[in-house]
């Protein structure tokens, strides 16, 4: 089976729906299967990184301890569009994991540095 | 008052299916009433006697059956929505000619009339919508 | 007088277009679900409401996206006081 | 069974979803119960009135039938958002069935002048 | 060229699972091959046995079992987005205690090692997403 | 070379800001289900392509939908011969 590297690009707040976490579950996968994987966070999806969160009140697992584990998992990788936190008015030191600011005109060139691009 | 609740949202996929369901909870527990509960578009999965999930996470479905059971809530699920989606009851799975049903004991399937009444009976209508 | 609720965060910006028209004095916006990311406190071009329109947020929304919010709080027994105190709803989702 | 005037606020593209569809079965069902229903197309939702529309190509059924059939259930009131026209730069003539176009300032007295709001 | 596709639509309400089908169609038509058909999320409705429509509506999970049938497609449904979600087969329905599967025929429960497999056996993936 | 799908209409204005932040030179876009709304000839602020960047829509969605485009109408086939001849598949929904 020859390797291939794979984008996923996650673009929903967490919670709301399970996008989110459902994300997670693929990243976690294709690390599973030792084939390299990049996060792309875009629009709502950055919020899924902000610090602080406890969904406990609304009976679901939290995200950040996932997120906490990619690193466990080889996913080091984490790239957010830059544009959309400055239009949430967020920096990137207020998320959980550091991560790789993207300007938009890097994103292009990102899906192309990459074989197979998973949008969920 | 008399409380009528609108489910557009599918469960495990959208949070509005929980939000509901807290919704009604915290409607009872202040002693107002609920006179129906319409599950309308996706939110006919919240109907599903076949969810199955880990210990530590929420079946949806099951909820609203306890809460049913232990208040006598009418729960109705939008029979045009529900079969079309597979949901079906023993009646309908018979009248599809399908070998096995899947709505849960204490969810009933009923028509759109049942939402026009439940507007016209209660004091208050609210709906949780998932998204599309 | 309405209460509105709205579900959708920011990146559905329609969403909360569509109920900002729809506001008027008197009205109460809840904020529930990924809607509570409206009330970021830095949010740029955020929300804007009307002159008498109370904001208000459910409080399990917030804790759980971990957000210092500006807008009021409200519990789920809360949620139902204001479901009283306005003569209809309606969701923007 | 005292009578009650119903709003239906429609704001999705038809076929794209079941939503515009699902709008016009609970009006329909209103009118049978003989209630008062007025609707309101905001958002996308305005592009259900477009005329022309032939979906037998993706498998649908046309929407435009059941459009012209509303005024048969004495549905005669049908409002659109006039920002939300304009923001797809239509105009109201290009629209299958005749309608009040509503300006935004109109749309909370519209709300207001109805016991019951329902959101598809 | 061997293509897979990925379906995050559910059926009825979002028109992204018929075009996932027209898709499919299309590639096979061509001449080319589908290593794959991988339903996630609500995509996993596509699975039904029991949805049950007028005859003059499309039923996509039976439009899938056909052209499974006639092309001998693997259609895989994620497993642990089909059991939260009351999508189950024989074997999961005993393993949940639960009397009935709606899982059709055609269809198989695997996990999601099942799409990475496929991304890594296909020139080409494609997915087919709803909202949210 | 990379295919875009977009099935989003003009109420998911980000849904359109993200597929064009991500598009270059030589990349196709293809609207697809309610996405084909971009493509209206009246739409104020509506698409703008990078350079060499070609714009499709689908045929049956057009039709279904009533709407004359501006876009290159494609086909079924049409559509997966562009998955041909781009190396992979983004789908913005």
């Amino acid at each position: 089976m020859s390797g291939k590297s794979f984008l996923i690009i996650s673009r929903s707040a967490p919670y709301g729906s399970s996008a989110a976490r459902d994300a997670l579950d693929v990243a976690l996968t294709c690390a599973v299967f030792e084939q390299p994987v990049t996060l792309l966070f875009m629009d709502d999806g950055v919020l899924q990184l902000l610090a602080g969160q406890d969904p406990q009140p609304i009976g679901q697992k939290n995200l950040n301890a996932v997120q906490q584990s990619l690193p466990l998992y080889d996913i080091e990788r984490l790239c957010v569009c830059r544009a959309s936190l400055d239009a949430r008015g967020l920096e990137t030191q207020q998320l959980l994991l550091p991560v790789e600011a993207v300007a938009a005109e890097a994103i292009a060139q990102l899906i192309a540095e990459h074989d197979v691009v998973l949008s969920i | 008052m008399l409380f009528s609740i609108v489910v557009h949202a599918a469960p495990v996929q959208n949070q509005g299916a929980d939000t509901a369901l807290r919704f009604a909870r915290a409607v009872l527990a202040a002693g107002h009433g609920i006179y129906r509960v319409f599950f309308y578009r996706d939110g006919i999965h919240n109907g599903s006697a076949l969810s199955s999930l880990p210990p530590d996470e929420a079946n949806i479905p099951a909820q609203w059956q306890a809460l049913a059971a232990e208040h006598g809530l009418d729960l109705v699920v939008c029979i045009a929505a529900a079969v079309r989606r597979g949901m079906l009851n023993a009646e309908e799975a018979q009248r599809y000619d399908r070998s096995s049903s899947n709505l849960a004991p204490g969810f009933e399937l009923s028509g759109l009339g049942q939402l026009v009444d439940a507007c016209l009976q209660s004091d208050r209508v609210i709906t949780f919508g998932g998204r599309s | 007088m309405t209460l509105h609720t709205l579900n959708q965060g920011p990146a559905n910006r329609s969403g909360l277009e569509s109920c900002q028209r729809a506001l008027q004095a008197g009205d109460t916006l809840l904020l529930i679900e990924d809607g509570v990311y409206w009330s970021l406190p830095g949010l740029p071009c955020g929300l804007e409401l009307p002159p008498q329109v109370q904001l208000c947020a459910l409080e399990a929304d917030l804790q759980a996206r971990g957000i210092a919010s500006l807008a009021q709080p409200v519990d789920d027994a809360g949620f139902v006081d204001l479901c009283l105190c306005h003569e209809r709803i309606v969701s923007w989702f």
